[in-house]
C-alpha cells in the first residue's frame, strides 16, 4: 500500500485518521550562533526562537522558524517569500557568520489529522508524541528515518520528510490509518 | 453437554458450542475454552509427548507455564504454528489442532522405545558416546539424533498474516490483572496516573477467575471484578488483555506482545495478528503471581497428573471437572481446596495425601466433613496407566522410613509442591533475589530499574493480601511520582490462605537411581539426572542447567527451575542460595518472530530509496540494483538485450554521441560559513585556498588512520560556500564525520554543514555532442572550453530551470553534471531526453558508468579500496597537499607500515591473450606454479569488457605494484591460470584530449 | 579419568550410573604454578590442555572469576568457519578447523562438530566483489569455499527465498562445506577435563583482582580473591573483561567491550540444513542439534558490560531473518541473551607476547572467538611456552596498531565475523 | 533501550534518536605530526573501556544534531549526567554522591 506522492492531497482516511501530502513550500535551513541571531531576526522580520523545539512567525505569516537545534533553524515559507528571505541573509554577510542554504527541494511534508493522529505516530516514533505542545515542533524518528514534526493542534501534526524516504514512510502511515480504525471498530 | 463439564460453573458460554478438531477428530467445546479444557471436559488428558522419550503427556497446568500439552494449530494454508499451548489457545469453530512429536500417532508412538532404554539416555549421554568411527558423527549419528530432537514441525508456508507495532508512554504499567494488579492499577489511577494494566490470558482477573467463593467488599469475587473493571475503564486505564509482557529492558521499556486475532473464527480486515507494543513507564508493578510447584516422584509426568491449582482453574473458571476420582498429593495447603470443590462439583476424592505429618486440623475437619480419607505424613512412590494415570502407589513416612505401599485408584492425580513467585520478569531487569527460608523459594529483592513487585510475587498469599499489597504498592507508585494516593482496604470473605512445605524428590522405597521422577517435564529431565550431574562435577547452577537441560524447555524452567535448584542444592550439600538461580531470559513466553519484526517484512522490510527521475528509469525498462538503501538502474536494456549488450550500447553511445545518467544519488554537502575554506583544508587531503569560486577539484577524504574513506568532486561556489560531493553509500558517514570534527575538535570555525543530497536532482551529461545539447538549453553560463573550462561551476538555469552547472567528467569525455531542485528533475531529465534524442542521447545506467570510468581509471571508493588503502597506494598521491601543516589522516599516513615498501599497489591488467575477462575479486600471484598456499600478491578490483580498449580491463592491488609496469603476473583460477600485464590504470584516451569542449558550431 | 564410550555408557546405565566419576574437580590454588591463565572459558581451559599436553607444562591453573566456559563460550551462536580474507585469518582459523574436526575424539568428549556448511549470502554487486575475493584467496589458501547461484543456494538450503523481488534479493552465496557448528559447552567441558586429568588446576569463583609485576618488571603472580598465587607466566583470555584484567599490569589495549545479543526459538523439527550468514541484512543462523533455529544479532552501539541488550537490535535481526526466511514468521522465539565481546579497531584478534615480560594476551576475538577457540587456544599455549608467537599467530599482534599493519577483515570485506 | 538526556535539548528521549560515538575526552593532538607513534596509536586505538562510570559521547542524531558527552555507568547501562561537548568532565564523586 503505497500512496501516489505526485501530487498534493488526501493519501489515505479513516475514522481514526486522515493523511494527506501538503502543497510544497519554500525552505530553508539556517544555521548561526551567538552574536548573529539577533540581526538574522531583525533581517527576517521574525524573533529566531530560543529553545529548541519552539516557532515563530512573521507578522505576515508568510514565514515560520522552527528552532531545531543550539544553532539551527528551519524555515518555512510561501514560494514567493523565499528569494527575499535568501536575499536578506545574504546581505548579513561576512559581519554576521550563518549559513542559509534553500532545501526547498529536499523534503516534502505530510499532513496527519484526525481524532488518533498522535496515535498514528506512536507506529513509528519513539518518542512520547504528548511530549510535544501543540503549536511547538521536533526533529525526531519516524521508523528509522530523520523527520522533522510540526503539530499544529492536539489532533493535527505536518511531517517534513526527505523525498526519497517519504513513500516507505507514507505507506506506513497509511497501513496504520487503516488499523487504527479497525481497532476502534 | 460433555462428560465432564460441571453444569452452572466456569465463565464459559455453554448455549455457544464450539467444534474444533484435534488429533483428526472434531471434538466439541463451549465459547471461551482453550483447547486444554475442551479437551479435558470431554475426559481427554493425553495431548501431547516428551522431547526425548516420548511419554504420553497430558496438561500439567492450566496457563502459559504449561510444559507438556503443546499441539499444533492451523488455520488454512500458510497459518499453521508448533509448539502452541494448547492451555493458552482459544478455541474457535474451524481450528485444527494436532499432536507433535509422535509416530505415527500419539496414542501409539515408536519414538516411546527411547523410553524403555532410558537408563542410557541419562544426562549428557550424548557427549560420552557418538565418537567411533569418525565420520559416522556426519552420516549417521547426528542425523538420527536430530530426527529424534525438536517438538513439533516448522512451518512450510508464508506466513500471509500481518503483524504490528506501536510504542506507548505511560506513568504506571501493571503487569498482570489478579487482585494485586487490579489494586495497583486502581490506586495509581485514582492519583491521576496514566495506568496501562496487562495481562497474557483472554480475561482480566487472574486468580480471582479461579476462585468464586470469595467475596470482596460485599460482593461475589466475579460480581467485584466486573465492577473493578468498569472502574477502571471509567478512570481511562488501558486494560489489555492476551497481553503478554515478554521483557524487561532498560529503564522500565517492556516488551509487551498482543495476540489479536488467534482467538477468533474470522479475520477481521486491518487487523494485525499480533502487535508488540514497546512501552516505556515512569514505573512499574509487576503482579505477576506465583506458578505452583509439581512434587518430584516417580511416575510424576502422567497424563492426568496434573497441578491442584490447574484443576482449579479447569473447575471454576472453564467449568470442566478434571476427572471422577481424583487423589490429591500434597505438601500445601492450597490444594485441599481443590479437593473439596471437585467433591463439590460431583467428584468422588479418592483421598488427599499430604507429605506432611499434621495438616491444618480445620483442613482435615473440612475433609472429614465431606467424607474425604485423609493420609497425612505419606510419601507417593509410583503411579501406574500407561496413556492416563490409573492409581497412585502412597506411603507412609516416618522419622525417614518409608513404610509400606498401598495403591489407590485414580483417573487423576493432583498435586501441589508449594508456590514459587514468577521471578521472570524481575529476573530480566538484572534485579537480585533473596532466599526466603520460610517459603523455600527466592523472593524479588533490588532492582537497577523503577520497579515494585506487588501480592503473590513477593511471596505474599490469599486474595486480602494480595488485594492490600496491589493497592499499597499503587500508592507508593502514585507517591513515587509525586501524587498522593489512598489505598483503602477490602473486606475479604472465603478467602484462602495457607502455608505448606517443600521437598525436594518425595520420599521413595525404591532405588532412587531407579526412580522417574521428572523435574522438568517436557525435557524428561530427572532427579537422578540432577544428581548425575553434580556427581559428575557440575557444580554451578548453570552447570547443571546445560549439563542436563533442566530448565532450558519452551516453558524456561517456570515448571522445574526451583525444584531444580532444590535437587542440586541438596546433591550439592550447599544451601540453595549459595547455588543460586539460572538467570531468566526474555521473553516471557515464547513470542512469535513475526511479533518482533513487526511493520519490517517484505517491501517494508527496509527503505528502499528512489530518486526523482527513477520512475522514469522504471518506465524506460531499466534493471536496477541495491546500493545502500538506494535502487538505482543499473542498464537499460532494449528488447533481446544482455546486460553486456546494453552496456556496451550505452558506452558507445556515450562516447560517440552523449550518455545521460541519474547521479542523484551522490551524496552533497554544502558547507558556508566564513571559515568554509579552513575547514575544507583540514577535513580532505587537497588544498583548497587557492581553488576560486566558481572551480572545483576533486577532494579526497582519509580517516585519521590514513586510510582513504571517501572521494568527490567539490565546487567552490562562493568564498564562503563549498558544494561537496561524497560517494552515495558514503554520503551520511561523511557527514557525521565532519560534523563530529566540526563540534567536536574545532567548534571554533564559523562553519555549517547542511545535507544537500536530495535537494537536487543530478543529471551527468557526457559525450562529445553535450555541448550542442547543452548550449541551447543553458542560459546564464557560456558553454566554451574558455569560460567555462573542465572542472568549472556556475548557477545558471537550464531548460529555465535554477542550475548548479558542473564541468566534470567520470568518463573520460566532455561531461557536465545538472543539478536542479529534485522536484523538477524528472522534467529536466524528459527534455534533455528529447532534445538529445537527435543527437544519440542514451541514458545509462550504474554499469556502464563503471565501465567508463574504469576505462579512465578513475578509482571507486569501496570497490578499489577497501578501508586498508592509502592515497599512495591507490596513485592518489597528487591529491594530498603535502604542504598543508595537518589535514584528518595526515599523521596516519606516516606511520611505518603505510610508507613501508611492498604495499599493495593499484595498477591496470591487461590479460595477455587480450580477450579473457577477469574477475572481480580474482587473486595474482607471481609464480603459478607454486604449490598451495600460495603466496598472493593482490587481487583484481574491478573488471570489465571494454570496446574503447578494444580487450577487457582490469584493475588490481598488487604489491609494489607501481614499481612491476609491463611484468607479467598471474590468475589462478579454478579451471585454467591467466596470464596478464601489468600496466596504468589509463585505458583510453591518456592525454584527455575527449575531455575538451569543442567549440561551438565545430566538429565533435 | 573414566573413558567415555559407548562399552563404559552400557556400563554405568546398569549400576544406574551411580558410579561416574567428577569430570574435574574442583581445585584450591596452590601457593604457585609455572604458568596461570587468567580466565576459564574454551580458549584459556583449551591453553591449558596444550600447555600439559604438547609442552609438558602441567603446573598449570585456569582461575575464572565465576564458573567456566560461563563467559563467551557458554553465549555464542557456536559457528565454526575459516573463510577468511587475510592469509593471516585464514591460516589461523582453517588451523582452528583442522583441529575441530578431531576435537572430540582428541578429548574423549563429544563436542558434537557438525560439519553442516556455511552459506553467506550476497545481496548486491559490491557482495559478489567481496565474496569473490574471499572465495578466491580462499581456494589459493587451500580453504574450502564456493560459489553458488541463487538456485544452487536454495537446494542447498531449502528454506531460503530466493525472489528478485526481495528487498535484498539473493544473488549468490559463498558456501564453506566445511564449516558448521559445536556444543558450546561441551568444548568447555571436555577441554575442562582434557586439562585436569594431565594435573592442571582449575579454579572457578575466583575473581583476578590485579596481576602482580616484580622488581624487574616481569609478571611474578596474580592477586586473587583467595590470596596471591605466585607464577611464573600469565595469560590472560578473559574474553569482555580482558582491558580490567590487563590494566592492572599496566598494558593498556585497543579494545572496546560490546554487548552481543543471540536467541534461539523453539525446538522443531530438521528444517535447517546449514549455517546462513547473511552481512548485508545483519542476520545468521543455524540448527542445533535440539531443534532450536539459533539466531545471531549484531551488537548493540554502546559499550557495556550489563549482558542485556536492547529490543530493537533483536526485532531488527528477527526481521532480518524472517525476510530471507519467511516460512519462519510464525516461528517464536523462545530466549534471547547477551554476551559481552571485546572488539578490537581491525576486528582481528590479539594473541601476543605483552610489554611485560612473561605476561601474554589472548583477546579481541570480537563476535568470532568461539570458533577459533582450538586453534587459539593452541597457538596462546605455544606462545607462553616458548616465549615466542606460533607462526600461525605472530602476525596478531599488540603492536600492528602502531605500526599500522591491520588485519582488517572488516574494513577489507564489510563482513563482520 | 536506554533514555537520554540530550543537554543541548534538555529533554530525556529514547536512545533510537541518539548515535553512541565512542569514549570521550579523547581530543585530537594540536599537532599530530609532532606526535610519535606510540602517542598516535594511543590517540586512535587505545581506550580506557571502563566497567563501571565510563565517560563517553554521543550524538542525537534524529534530534538538535549534536554531539555531547556522557557518564554511564556501563554495569547498569544507567546514565550519571549528560553534558555538553567542551564541558570538563564532572567528577565521579560528585555524579556518585560518594567522597573520594
Amino acid at each position: 500500500m503505497t500512496p501516489d506522492l505526485s501530487a498534493p492531497g488526501p493519501l489515505a482516511e479513516s475514522a481514526a485518521a486522515k493523511l494527506s501530502l501538503a502543497v510544497p513550500c519554500a525552505r530553508l535551513s539556517l544555521r548561526a550562533r551567538g552574536a548573529a541571531v539577533a540581526p538574522l531576526s531583525a533581517a527576517l522580520g521574525l524573533t529566531l526562537p530560543e529553545r529548541i523545539g519552539t516557532r515563530a512567525s512573521t507578522a505576515a505569516g508568510d514565514t515560520e522558524a522552527l528552532r531545531l537545534g543550539p544553532d539551527e533553524w528551519v524555515l518555512h515559507a510561501t514560494p514567493a517569500a523565499l528569494p527575499g528571505l535568501l536575499a536578506a541573509c545574504a546581505a548579513l554577510s561576512p559581519e554576521h557568520p550563518h549559513s542559509a542554504v534553500d532545501i526547498s527541494g529536499r523534503e516534502l511534508t505530510l499532513v496527519l489529522e484526525g481524532p488518533r493522529a498522535a496515535e498514528l505516530l506512536t507506529l513509528g516514533m519513539p518518542r512520547d508524541p504528548d511530549s510535544i505542545a501543540p503549536g511547538e515542533g521536533r526533529r525526531t524518528l519516524f521508523d528509522g528515518v530523520s523527520v522533522v514534526l510540526w503539530r499544529e493542534a492536539d489532533t493535527r501534526f505536518r511531517m517534513d520528510i526527505w523525498h526519497s524516504f517519504a513513500p516507505h514512510l507514507a505507506s506506513l502511515l497509511a497501513t496504520g490509518c487503516a488499523e487504527l480504525a479497525a481497532e476502534t471498530a | 453437554m460433555s462428560r465432564f463439564r460441571v453444569p452452572g460453573r466456569g465463565r464459559v458460554n455453554p448455549d455457544r458450542p464450539v467444534t474444533f478438531r484435534f488429533d483428526g477428530r472434531p471434538v466439541q467445546g463451549c465459547e471461551g475454552d482453550t483447547v486444554a479444557s475442551a479437551l479435558l471436559a470431554n475426559g481427554i488428558h493425553l495431548m501431547g509427548r516428551s522431547f526425548k522419550y516420548h511419554r504420553p503427556r497430558g496438561a500439567v497446568a492450566a496457563g502459559s507455564e504449561e510444559p507438556n500439552a503443546l499441539i499444533n494449530t492451523r488455520r488454512g494454508p500458510g497459518r499453521a504454528e508448533p509448539n502452541t499451548r494448547a492451555t493458552m489457545q482459544e478455541i474457535w469453530p474451524g481450528l485444527e489442532a494436532r499432536p507433535q512429536n509422535c509416530w505415527p500417532r500419539l496414542s501409539f508412538d515408536l519414538g516411546a522405545v527411547n523410553d524403555r532404554a532410558y537408563m542410557l539416555f541419562s544426562a549428557g549421554f550424548y557427549y560420552k558416546t557418538f565418537m567411533w568411527p569418525r565420520s559416522f558423527w556426519d552420516k549417521l549419528y547426528e542425523p538420527v539424533i536430530r530426527a529424534a530432537a525438536g517438538l513439533g514441525v516448522s512451518p512450510s508456508e508464508e506466513d500471509p498474516d500481518t503483524y504490528a507495532s506501536r510504542y506507548l508512554h505511560t506513568d504506571v504499567l501493571v503487569v498482570g490483572a489478579g487482585p494485586a494488579g487490579l489494586a495497583a492499577a486502581r490506586t495509581a489511577a485514582e492519583a491521576g496516573l496514566r495506568v496501562v494494566l496487562v495481562d497474557e490470558h483472554a480475561e482480566a482477573g487472574g486468580t480471582l477467575l479461579s476462585e468464586p467463593q470469595a467475596r470482596i467488599a460485599g460482593l461475589p469475587a466475579w460480581d467485584w471484578l466486573t465492577a473493578e473493571l468498569a472502574a477502571l475503564k471509567a478512570l481511562g486505564v488501558r486494560v489489555m488483555t492476551r497481553t503478554t509482557a515478554i521483557g524487561y529492558y532498560h529503564q522500565n521499556m517492556i516488551g509487551l506482545c498482543q495476540r489479536l486475532t488467534d482467538h477468533l473464527a474470522e479475520l477481521p480486515a486491518d487487523t494485525p495478528r499480533e502487535r508488540m507494543w514497546r512501552l516505556r513507564a515512569a514505573r512499574v508493578v509487576l503482579a505477576q503471581g506465583a506458578l505452583e510447584k509439581p512434587l518430584v516422584f516417580d511416575g510424576n509426568d502422567r497424563p492426568g497428573v496434573m497441578l491442584a491449582g490447574a484443576a482449579q482453574t479447569y473447575l471454576h473458571r472453564f467449568g470442566v471437572r478434571v476427572g471422577d476420582r481424583p487423589v490429591i498429593l500434597t505438601s500445601h495447603d492450597s490444594a485441599w481446596h481443590a479437593a473439596f470443590d471437585l467433591q463439590d462439583a460431583g467428584a468422588k476424592v479418592a483421598a488427599i495425601v499430604d507429605t506432611r505429618a499434621a495438616p491444618p486440623a480445620a483442613l482435615a475437619g473440612e475433609a472429614q466433613a465431606r467424607g474425604i480419607r485423609v493420609l497425612a505424613g505419606f510419601t507417593a512412590t509410583a503411579t501406574s496407566g500407561r496413556l492416563r494415570v490409573r492409581s497412585v502407589r502412597v506411603h507412609p513416612v516416618s522419622a525417614g522410613t518409608v513404610g509400606a505401599g498401598e495403591e489407590i485408584a485414580c483417573d487423576c492425580l493432583l498435586m501441589s509442591g508449594g508456590w514459587t513467585p514468577s521471578l521472570h520478569l524481575f529476573s530480566h531487569t538484572k534485579g537480585s533475589l533473596a532466599w526466603d527460608e520460610d517459603r523455600t523459594t527466592f523472593l524479588p529483592a533490588d532492582t537497577p530499574e523503577d520497579c515494585v513487585i506487588a501480592g503473590a510475587g513477593r511471596g505474599l498469599w490469599g486474595i486480602a493480601a494480595t488485594l492490600a499489597d496491589g493497592a499499597e504498592k499503587g500508592a507508593e507508585v502514585a507517591a513515587s511520582l509525586g501524587r498522593g494516593a489512598s489505598a483503602p482496604a477490602l473486606p475479604v470473605e472465603g478467602d484462602r490462605t495457607g502455608s505448606g512445605t517443600s521437598h525436594t524428590e518425595l520420599a521413595t522405597d525404591r532405588s532412587p537411581s531407579r526412580a522417574r521422577a521428572f523435574v522438568d517435564f517436557q525435557n524428561d529431565v530427572t532427579a537422578k539426572d540432577l544428581r548425575l550431574a553434580v556427581r559428575e562435577g557440575m557444580r554451578s547452577i548453570e552447570h547443571v542447567k546445560r549439563y542436563t537441560t533442566n530448565g532450558m524447555a519452551t516453558d524456561q524452567g517456570k515448571m522445574s527451575n526451583i525444584n531444580g535448584l532444590n535437587i542440586a542444592a541438596d546433591a550439592l550439600g550447599r544451601a540453595q542460595p549459595k547455588v543460586g538461580l539460572t538467570t531468566f531470559r526474555p521473553p516471557y513466553t515464547p513470542t512469535s518472530f513475526g511479533a518482533f519484526a513487526g511493520y519490517h517484512r517484505g517491501g517494508h522490510f527496509e527503505v528502499t530509496r528512489r530518486t526523482a527521475i527513477d520512475p522514469l528509469a522504471e518506465a524506460a525498462g531499466a534493471v536496477f540494483e541495491p546500493v545502500g538503501q538506494w535502487r538505482r538502474a543499473r542498464y537499460f536494456p532494449r528488447p533481446g538485450e544482455d546486460m553486456d549488450t546494453a552496456v556496451a550500447r550505452e558506452c558507445r553511445a556515450t562516447r560517440t554521441a552523449i550518455g545521460m545518467f541519474d547521479a542523484s544519488t551522490l551524496g552533497k554537502i554544502e558547507v558556508v560559513g566564513p571559515d568554509a575554506v579552513e575547514f575544507m583544508n583540514r577535513m580532505y587531503t587537497n588544498p583548497w585556498t587557492k581553488l576560486q569560486p566558481g572551480r572545483c577539484r576533486y577532494g579526497l577524504l582519509l580517516g585519521d588512520d590514513g586510510f582513504i574513506r571517501d572521494d568527490g568532486v567539490i565546487g567552490r561556489l562562493a568564498h564562503d560556500r563549498f558544494h561537496v560531493t561524497t560517494t552515495t553509500g558514503g554520503a551520511a558517514r561523511v557527514l557525521n564525520m565532519m560534523e563530529d570534527y566540526l563540534q567536536t575538535e574545532w567548534p571554533e570555525l564559523d562553519v555549517w554543514l547542511t545535507s544537500t543530497t536530495e535537494q537536487w536532482s543530478t543529471i551527468a551529461l557526457n559525450g562529445p555532442r553535450v555541448a550542442e545539447l547543452l548550449r541551447p538549453l543553458v542560459e546564464g553560463v557560456t558553454l566554451t572550453e574558455e569560460a567555462f573550462p573542465h572542472m568549472s561551476v556556475a548557477e545558471c538555469t537550464v531548460a529555465g530551470m535554477p542550475a548548479r552547472l558542473f564541468r566534470v567528467s567520470f568518463t573520460g569525455e566532455t561531461g557536465f553534471e545538472v543539478n536542479v531542485p529534485a522536484p523538477m528533475g524528472p522534467a529536466l531529465w524528459q527534455r534533455l531526453a528529447e532534445a538529445g534524442a537527435p543527437l544519440g542521447l542514451t541514458p545509462y545506467g550504474t554499469e556502464a558508468m563503471h565501465v567508463m570510468r574504469a576505462e579512465k581509471g578513475y578509482i571507486i571508493v569501496g570497490q578499489d579500496t577497501d578501508g586498508t588503502v592509502t592515497p599512495a597506494d591507490a596513485g592518489l598521491t597528487w591529491a594530498v597537499g603535502k604542504a598543508k601543516p595537518d589535514f584528518v589522516g595526515k599523521r596516519g599516513l606516516a606511520r611505518p607500515d603505510l610508507t613501508a615498501p611492498g604495499r599493495r599497489q593499484l595498477v591496470g591488467l591487461l590479460t595477455e591473450d587480450g580477450t579473457t575477462l577477469l574477475e572481480e575479486g580474482a587473486q595474482i600471484v607471481l609464480d603459478p606454479a607454486q604449490p598451495v598456499p600460495m603466496k598472493m600478491v593482490g587481487h583484481v578490483t574491478s573488471a570489465y569488457r571494454s570496446e574503447a580498449a578494444g580487450r577487457p580491463i582490469a584493475l588490481a592491488l598488487v604489491e609494489g605494484g607501481h614499481g612491476r609496469m609491463g611484468e607479467t603476473v598471474h590468475i589462478p583460477m579454478p579451471d585454467r591460470t591467466i596470464a596478464a600485464t601489468i600496466t596504468g590504470c589509463v585505458f583510453h584516451d591518456p592525454e584527455n584530449t575527449r575531455l575538451k569542449l569543442a567549440a561551438p558550431g565545430g566538429d565533435a | 579419568m573414566t573413558r567415555f564410550n559407548a562399552f563404559n555408557l552400557v556400563r554405568h546405565a546398569l549400576t544406574g550410573n551411580r558410579n561416574w566419576t567428577e569430570q574435574w574437580p574442583d581445585a584450591e590454588p596452590k601457593a604457585e604454578y609455572d604458568v596461570v591463565i587468567v580466565g576459564a572459558g574454551g580458549h584459556g581451559l583449551g591453553c591449558a590442555y596444550y600447555l600439559a599436553k604438547e609442552h609438558g607444562i602441567t603446573n598449570v591453573a585456569v582461575i575464572d572469576k565465576g564458573w567456566l566456559g560461563g563467559g563467551n563460550t557458554g553465549r555464542n551462536t557456536t559457528i565454526i568457519r575459516s573463510n577468511y580474507l587475510y592469509d593471516e585469518s585464514a591460516r589461523l582459523f582453517d588451523h582452528s578447523v583442522d583441529l575441530w574436526e578431531g576435537l572430540s575424539q582428541e578429548l574423549n568428549y563429544n563436542v558434537m562438530y557438525s560439519r553442516r556448511g556455511c552459506m553467506m549470502l550476497a545481496h548486491s554487486v559490491h557482495d559478489i566483489q567481496s565474496f569473490k575475493r574471499h572465495i578466491h584467496a580462499n581456494r589459493l589458501n587451500g580453504v574450502d569455499n564456493r560459489w553458488l547461484t541463487p538456485q544452487e543456494a536454495k537446494d542447498y538450503c531449502p528454506p531460503l527465498n530466493i525472489s528478485p523481488d526481495a528487498r535484498y534479493p539473493v544473488l549468490g552465496a559463498a558456501l564453506q562445506e566445511r564449516a558448521g557448528t559445536a556444543r558450546h559447552d561441551a568444548v568447555a567441558w571436555g577441554y575442562a577435563r582434557g586439562a585436569a586429568a594431565r594435573g592442571v588446576d582449575i579454579i572457578q569463583n575466583c575473581p583476578v583482582t590485579a596481576i602482580r609485576r616484580g622488581p624487574s618488571g616481569g609478571v611474578i603472580g596474580v592477586e586473587t580473591a583467595r590470596g596471591f598465587i605466585r607464577a611464573k607466566k600469565v595469560a590472560v583470555s578473559a574474553s569482555g573483561h580482558n582491558t580490567m584484567v590487563m590494566d592492572t599490569a599496566g598494558v593498556r589495549l585497543p579494545l572496546e567491550s560490546f554487548p552481543l545479543q543471540a536467541l534461539v526459538s523453539e525446538p522443531v523439527k530438521p528444517v535447517f540444513p546449514c549455517v546462513v550468514m547473511s552481512n548485508t541484512v545483519h542476520a545468521y543462523i543455524s540448527q542445533s542439534d535440539k531443534g532450536e533455529l539459533v539466531i545471531g544479532s549484531g551488537t548493540d552501539q554502546y559499550t557495556s558490560y550489563s549482558q542485556r541488550g536492547g529490543l530493537p537490535l533483536i526485532e531488527h535481526t528477527v526481521a532480518a531473518i524472517t525476510e530471507v526466511f519467511p516460512i519462519f514468521n510464525r516461528m517464536r522465539m523462545l530466549r534471547k541473551w547477551g554476551g559481552i565481546v571485546d572488539v578490537t579497531p581491525d576486528r582481528s584478534a590479539i594473541i601476543s607476547k605483552t610489554p611485560v615480560q612473561g605476561l601474554y594476551v589472548n583477546c579481541g576475538w570480537g563476535t568470532g572467538g568461539f570458533k577459533a577457540t582450538p586453534g587459539a587456544a593452541h597457538t596462546l599455549a605455544w606462545t607462553v611456552a616458548k616465549d615466542e608467537p606460533h607462526p600461525i599467530n605472530a602476525p596478531f599482534t599488540l603492536e600492528r596498531f602502531r605500526t599500522g599493519r591491520l588485519i582488517d577483515e572488516a574494513a577489507a570485506a564489510a563482513v563482520a565475523h | 533501550m536506554l533514555l537520554i538526556h540530550c543537554p543541548y535539548c534538555d529533554e530525556t528521549l529514547p536512545e533510537l534518536e541518539f548515535a553512541h560515538a565512542g569514549e570521550a575526552h579523547v581530543a585530537r593532538p594540536e599537532n599530530p605530526s609532532a606526535q610519535s607513534d606510540a602517542e598516535w596509536e594511543e590517540f586512535l586505538f587505545i581506550r580506557r573501556n571502563v566497567k563501571g562510570p565510563h565517560y563517553e559521547r554521543w550524538r542525537h542524531t534524529h534530534g538538535c544534531g549534536r554531539f555531547f558527552n556522557a557518564v554511564r555507568d556501563t554495569v547498569s547501562d544507567r546514565f550519571l549526567a549528560t553534558y555538553p561537548a567542551g564541558a570538563p568532565r564532572p567528577s565521579l564523586a560528585s555524579l556518585t554522591g560518594e567522597s573520594e
